[in-house]
């Protein structure tokens, strides 16, 4: 039993030219709303490049989940990995934002690999269960090496240099928030190209019927492990994207909440076609910031309505509504051999 | 030289249920070979054993002189050992032509690769344009699978299996499930396989069978009972007891 | 309610002693965890600021005061950063306060220069803090502070060997380093020291531990809620209380919200800490009342909340000293030294740390004339400094 | 020898006390595949009635123990008909997000009736007194938690392996659709499997409270705990499910008794070594 839905259908791909004009657009789509963003709410950047940062765990996950049938309860892991080499490196002296980046995406790399090489070993719950113990074992780890790490106390006392020598991360967070835009722009980018690839529709096939991948004479685990270390890469710049724009890292980033909203925003949003992991972040994490500053005491109850209101209306994830308000088309319901 | 593809002693057995017992069987290139028997005489079980989806308890698999029995699944395919499914096994998302050219693809070892779109290789957009041609699927090959005939499912699972450029080829019922007006198409694409691979088909419609095997096998509770010319078939006493004999002595084969 | 707000504007200016011909509006923004597992301390923060200002107007000067809460229900540097943030640049206010977690804290103060805005600490109790930024002040305590005392009163009770058992966090580790050098220095053996994880549900074996441990007592130290209950519960159902075996701890484990849910069994256990709502004060009666009015259940009124009532305390004075002009730097100096009488006692700023120095209180679980357990004050370390921030 | 007799029985107690509250989440998640992570909401909510029943109404610890099971089933058919229902059957994904709503609904809105404070529920004299066993004493409400566990344990085995229910419940998990066709009335099975599975939540939640005291975060601490020992067990297997809680529970009680400052490693680490050994869990039958 798998545990990833097979019935939604996966973003079509489409002729050549109408993905490239599908893709273009939802990219200007992503710049506007950046835009759109910065200019609207010049005073809650740093939210706005937090949301960033997040999206970028999202899309991470959404490689393993969306894309492969994996699903995880601890991508976290990979995120903190980021975010802690991303803060010891500028901490030694390593100050420059996109070696600091480079160093996020080479610690989650390198994270995602150990932690696939274990979660593969098993399906659907047993999997689940693994990468929730990985990641309360990564917590535990940081925890106990507080002279690293600094703890529960969180590692801080680092500052990153002025992007490009002259633009500093300063308190009104633009260079943060249009630095982080920037690299999800370029990340969003990479990963179309990457999930467009062959490797990207060899995953999908695993992702609906690994025997045949198997028939097909392809190796399943190899493919799954490399997607992991991708995956890693983008939860790895997330996460350093985090540590450079707050200068602070917690013990918060390789949690089991953080692993376990990520997964929440991306079936918010919906699985597999990237824009509803950045559709889930950014619905998710607005709703939170909202609702909690409007009544701090009671805006968990509205999180959770909106959850289950969700699952009624829109079982697809909230990036799925606009899809089946097109005809309709029914492909094999769940039904698996 | 002639002799492609050998089994020798294949059993299995699960719990103490032995659902194959020491099969022999050897194909030559050009082969056509049909393996029948009664529901349950462990058709698909053999299926699986050789294509390395299940491991023999016993036994050994040899492909072109070599022992492939140690390898697994993906290594056999590689080695030219490829299988059709009895349930169409197929991804609803994507296209006959997507199915192919993963197929082309992951046999030029070009599959994993990240970097490079998946289509836009005009060898390989010919290649495949070549095979949908050739089983009929051109005009549907754009078309998700879920939306296509479960006739040109049936070839589309053989599309895919060529597009392995395979040496032995085994086609699990090729023809199940499919509405008798679709079955000429199926029929017709049989026709045209390689003349070169060796092909053994389980089938179960005898019309299908004695139109394509040149050779039979049949299969009861696990055991070949006979192997020979399929207008020998009708008349074996063995093959009549395995089919009718169900009927006759229910209680006992049960 | 604007009414009422507008008169007491305007009584405040009379008082102040200027003419303010429009009132204006100094905001400012209070981070702590309004919702999630600490709700409750946050909802002490909000109970001390309401209490202070339900007591002393909510206008300095003229200047009418607004608060702004902002929620952050857990350790989260990157949210505390965001919605410090958020509060300086678009709700424009001229003071942050709060913070219940260090790393939020260490989150807010790289901003604070560049802000201009100076941030008074309620809670948030890891020494560090204190040096990332001129800025800070703060008016809760550190576990060092708390803790050192406990060394001693050990050793004048007769206890030589201890062994400390604390959770595997910051301030547990704090507690168990400051317990440590305070009981050897005044000539006791810690003869084994045992972290635990923080999400230990059966403390058992740890007890068994400390039973192994020949000790004569047991320092703890847990993070309120679940966690100390359950300790508390083993340490009475695996006999060490009955086999004499001491238990001390920072006030922290026996805060007043947690003592309904320990009962009998928290009896005779014995804290130091810097506050007890049970303090026999005239201040603290009015604060008791105000607080408990603004918190909502006498049994929810806890530390966080006098923190919170001395750190508005602080921030009025600021706004006094700059009348109501940002001047983070100005603001600041004008508290350091600052001296008053707390509901908790007699406290200062100490002018070079910006921590606040304060009375430390030896307390023993009682039970009062109703029945009800309470912190009962039995010794007073008078005008303790932060330990951490005194030997760099 | 006395040391290690002392740990078996707090490993004993403690592996217990998770049976009772996971046993009934092993229910759910085996015999109708949800992946309910509201568990511990349910077994909270009983926690509160239950705290509620003996501080405020003065009843019993029975009374109220009886009261949080009914108070807490009562609560939770109309869920169960409203919204249990549209995700049988839906992917996991889908009954991960709409429990996890659950959950969080139902703790914000305990913390708005009963407050944010840790809530107890006063124990009988006789459970609340020490035991002594000779080599040590124990808390007479351990004893109380291992008799509850071989009770529940015993009781449930009977339940399905003896009576007429258990045999429907039985088809019903093997196959559905058969067991509609032979004239089982499959809704029924269902309603009545959640029925008792939320009864043994609500049971669970109260008996071991001791252990895992009721607060309004109570459904989020433990939600990894529970879902983590039923995954071990075998999801829809009772004597799994107890296998795993006895191991799990021996080697966290051992762990943090040898070396308190690892004993998340030690916990972690054998969840991962098991889960690779057993990917079905302990006794879970093949999906």
């Amino acid at each position: 039993m798998q545990v990833i839905a097979k019935s939604r259908p996966v973003a079509s791909p489409p002729k050549a030219a109408g993905h490239l004009v599908r893709d273009g657009a939802g990219l200007v789509l992503i710049l506007a709303a950046g835009a759109a963003g910065y200019w609207l709410f010049p005073d809650n950047l740093a939210l706005l490049t937090r949301v960033i940062a997040i999206a970028l765990l999202v899309l991470s996950l959404d490689l393993l989940v969306g894309y492969c049938g994996v699903a995880s309860l601890g991508q976290a892991t990979l995120f903190g990995a980021g975010a802690y080499a991303a803060g010891m490196a500028c901490l030694r002296g390593v100050t420059e934002p996109m070696t600091l980046i480079a160093i996020g995406a080479v610690a989650g790399a390198c994270a995602g690999l150990v932690m696939g090489t274990i979660m593969l070993r098993a399906h659907g719950l047993a999997q689940l269960v693994l990468s929730i113990a990985i990641v309360q074992l990564a917590h535990e780890a940081a925890n106990k090496a507080s002279a690293y790490t600094g703890g529960s106390d969180g590692l801080a006392g680092f500052s990153p240099s002025p992007l490009f020598g002259t633009f500093e991360f300063d308190l009104w967070g633009r260079t943060a928030y249009l630095f982080g835009l920037g690299l999800l722009v370029l990340v969003f980018i990479a990963l179309k190209f990457v999930v467009a690839s062959p490797f990207g529709v060899l995953c999908r096939g695993i992702k609906e019927d690994p025997v045949r991948i198997r028939s097909m004479g392809a190796f399943v685990f190899p493919v799954l492990l490399k997607m992991f270390v991708i995956s890693g890469a983008v939860a790895g710049m997330g996460g350093a994207l985090a540590a450079i724009s707050t200068q602070v890292v917690g013990l918060d980033s390789v949690s089991f909440e953080l692993s376990a909203n990520s997964l929440v925003m991306l079936v918010l949003g919906g699985l597999g076609s990237l824009y509803g992991a950045l559709i889930g972040t950014v619905i998710f994490m607005g709703f939170e910031h909202v609702v909690s500053a409007i009544n701090p005491f009671h805006w968990m109850t509205m999180v959770g309505a909106l959850l289950i209101a969700v699952v009624l209306v829109a079982p697809g994830g909230l990036g799925g509504l606009v899809s089946r308000l097109r005809p309709r088309l029914r492909g094999r319901n769940g039904e698996q051999p | 030289m002639s002799e492609l593809f050998r089994v020798e002693g294949l059993s299995k057995s699960f719990g103490g249920l032995a659902v194959s017992r020491e099969i022999d069987l050897a194909m030559n290139a050009g082969d056509r070979l049909a393996l029948i028997g009664p529901n349950g005489a462990g058709k698909t079980t053999f299926v699986n054993l050789v294509t390395g989806q299940l491991r023999p308890s016993s036994g050994r698999v040899v492909l072109n002189g070599e022992d492939v029995t140690g390898l697994g699944a993906v290594r056999r395919v590689r080695k030219g050992l490829v299988r059709t499914f009895q349930v169409t096994r197929l991804f609803s998302d994507l296209t006959p032509e997507e199915h192919v050219t993963l197929t082309v693809l992951q046999r030029l070892g070009r599959a994993t690769r990240i970097i490079g779109r998946f289509r836009g290789d005009a060898e390989v957009s010919a290649e495949v344009e070549s095979l949908l041609r050739t089983l009929g699927l051109l005009d549907v090959a754009r078309r998700k699978v879920g939306e296509i005939a479960y006739g040109q499912q049936r070839l589309l699972e053989i599309a895919i299996a060529l597009a392995l450029k395979p040496k032995v080829l085994l086609l699990d019922e090729p023809a199940a499930g499919v509405p008798s007006t679709e079955t000429p198409r199926i029929e017709q694409a049989l026709e045209h396989l390689p003349p070169s691979l060796a092909v053994l088909m389980i089938e179960h419609d005898m019309d299908l069978v004695f139109r394509f095997a040149r050779r039979v096998v049949v299969l009861a509770a696990g055991e070949i009972i006979f192997e020979g010319l399929p207008s020998d078939v009708a008349a074996n006493e063995k093959v009549r007891e395995a089919y009718l004999g169900n009927y006759a002595h229910a209680r006992r084969v049960a | 309610m604007s009414g009422r707000k507008l008169l007491c504007a305007a009584i405040g200016a009379l008082l102040a002693g200027t003419v303010a011909a429009a009132a204006d509006t100094i905001k400012v923004g209070i981070i702590g965890p309004f919702s999630g597992p600490f709700a409750l301390q946050g909802k002490n923060f909000q109970a001390g600021v309401e209490a202070y200002m339900a007591l002393n107007g909510k206008s300095v000067k003229g200047h009418d005061i607004e608060v702004i809460y902002r929620d952050l229900p857990a350790a989260n540097p990157q949210q505390s950063r965001a919605l410090a943030q958020e509060l300086i640049v678009k709700d424009k206010v001229q003071y942050l306060g709060g913070v219940y977690f260090t790393p939020d804290a260490m989150a807010i103060t790289p901003l604070l220069t560049q802000a201009n805005t100076p941030l008074v600490i309620f809670n948030a109790a890891t020494s560090a803090i204190m040096t990332q930024s001129p800025l800070v002040v703060r008016t809760s305590f550190t576990t060092a502070q708390t803790t050192t005392p406990l060394g001693k009163i050990a050793i004048e009770r007769g206890i030589k060997k201890v062994i400390t058992a604390v959770s595997d966090y910051g301030p547990g580790i704090d507690a168990e380093v400051a317990f440590k050098k305070a009981f050897e220095a005044a000539g006791g053996q810690v003869v084994e020291s045992l972290r635990m994880p923080l999400n230990t549900n059966d403390f058992s074996p740890i007890m068994q531990r400390v039973r192994d441990s020949k000790a004569d007592a047991v320092f703890a130290f847990l993070p309120s809620g679940p966690t100390t209950l359950g300790f508390v519960k083993a340490y009475n159902e695996t006999g060490l209380k009955q086999a004499g075996i001491k238990f001390l701890a920072p006030g922290d484990l026996t805060q007043e919200s947690d003592l309904p849910a320990l009962g009998d069994g928290a009896l005779g256990l014995l804290t130091t800490f810097h506050y007890a709502v049970s303090h026999d004060s005239p201040e603290n009666k009015r604060f008791v009342e105000a607080a408990t009015k603004a918190v909502g259940g006498a049994d929810q009124l806890s530390f966080p909340a006098v923190g919170a009532y001395d750190g508005m305390h602080v921030i009025y004075k600021m706004i006094e000293a700059t009348d109501g002009k940002q001047d983070a730097k100005k603001a600041v100096d004008a508290v350091k030294g600052l001296a008053w009488t707390s509901p908790r006692g007699p406290v200062s700023i100490d002018a070079e740390t910006r921590h606040i120095t304060e009375n430390i209180y030896l307390r023993e679980v009682a039970k009062d004339a109703n029945g009800k357990t309470y912190n009962k004050e039995i010794q007073t370390f008078p005008n303790q400094k932060d330990p951490g921030l005194a030997t760099p | 020898m006395q040391t290690v007799f002392s740990i078996a029985i707090d490993a004993f107690a403690y592996g217990m006390a998770l049976f009772i509250i996971c046993i009934g989440l092993s229910l759910t998640m085996g015999l109708m595949r949800v992946i309910n992570l509201a568990h511990g909401a349910f077994a909270m909510i009983a926690g509160y009635i239950a705290s509620y029943a003996q501080r405020e109404l003065g009843t019993g610890y029975a009374v109220a123990i009886l009261l949080a099971i009914l108070g807490t089933i009562a609560i939770s058919i109309p869920l169960e008909r409203l919204l249990y229902r549209r995700i049988y059957g839906s992917p996991q994904l889908t009954q991960v997000l709409m429990t996890i709503g659950i959950t969080f609904c139902v703790i914000g809105i305990t913390n708005f009736f009963f407050g944010p404070t840790l809530k107890t529920i006063p124990l009988p004299a006789a459970l609340s007194t020490p035991v002594d066993l000779g080599f040590r004493t124990v808390a007479g409400h351990r004893l109380f938690v291992m008799a509850c566990g071989v009770i529940v344990a015993g009781g449930l085995w009977f339940l399905i392996e003896k009576t007429a229910f258990g045999i429907k419940l039985r088809a019903t998990v093997d196959n559905a659709g058969m067991a509609d066709a032979l004239g089982i009335k499959t809704q029924v099975v269902y309603a009545i499997s959640f029925a008792i599975a939320m009864g043994l939540a609500a049971f669970g939640g109260v008996v071991a409270a001791e252990f895992l005291p009721i607060e309004p975060y109570y459904a989020l601490r433990y939600m990894v705990t529970f879902l983590v020992v039923v995954s071990v067990g075998g999801a829809g297997s009772i004597p799994g499910a107890l296998l795993a809680c006895l191991v799990l529970g021996a080697i966290d009680t051992t762990g943090r008794y040898l070396m308190p400052d690892f004993g998340n490693f030690f916990f972690y680490a054998a969840v991962i070594a098991i889960v690779c050994v057993f990917p079905r869990g302990f006794l879970g039958r093949a999906q």
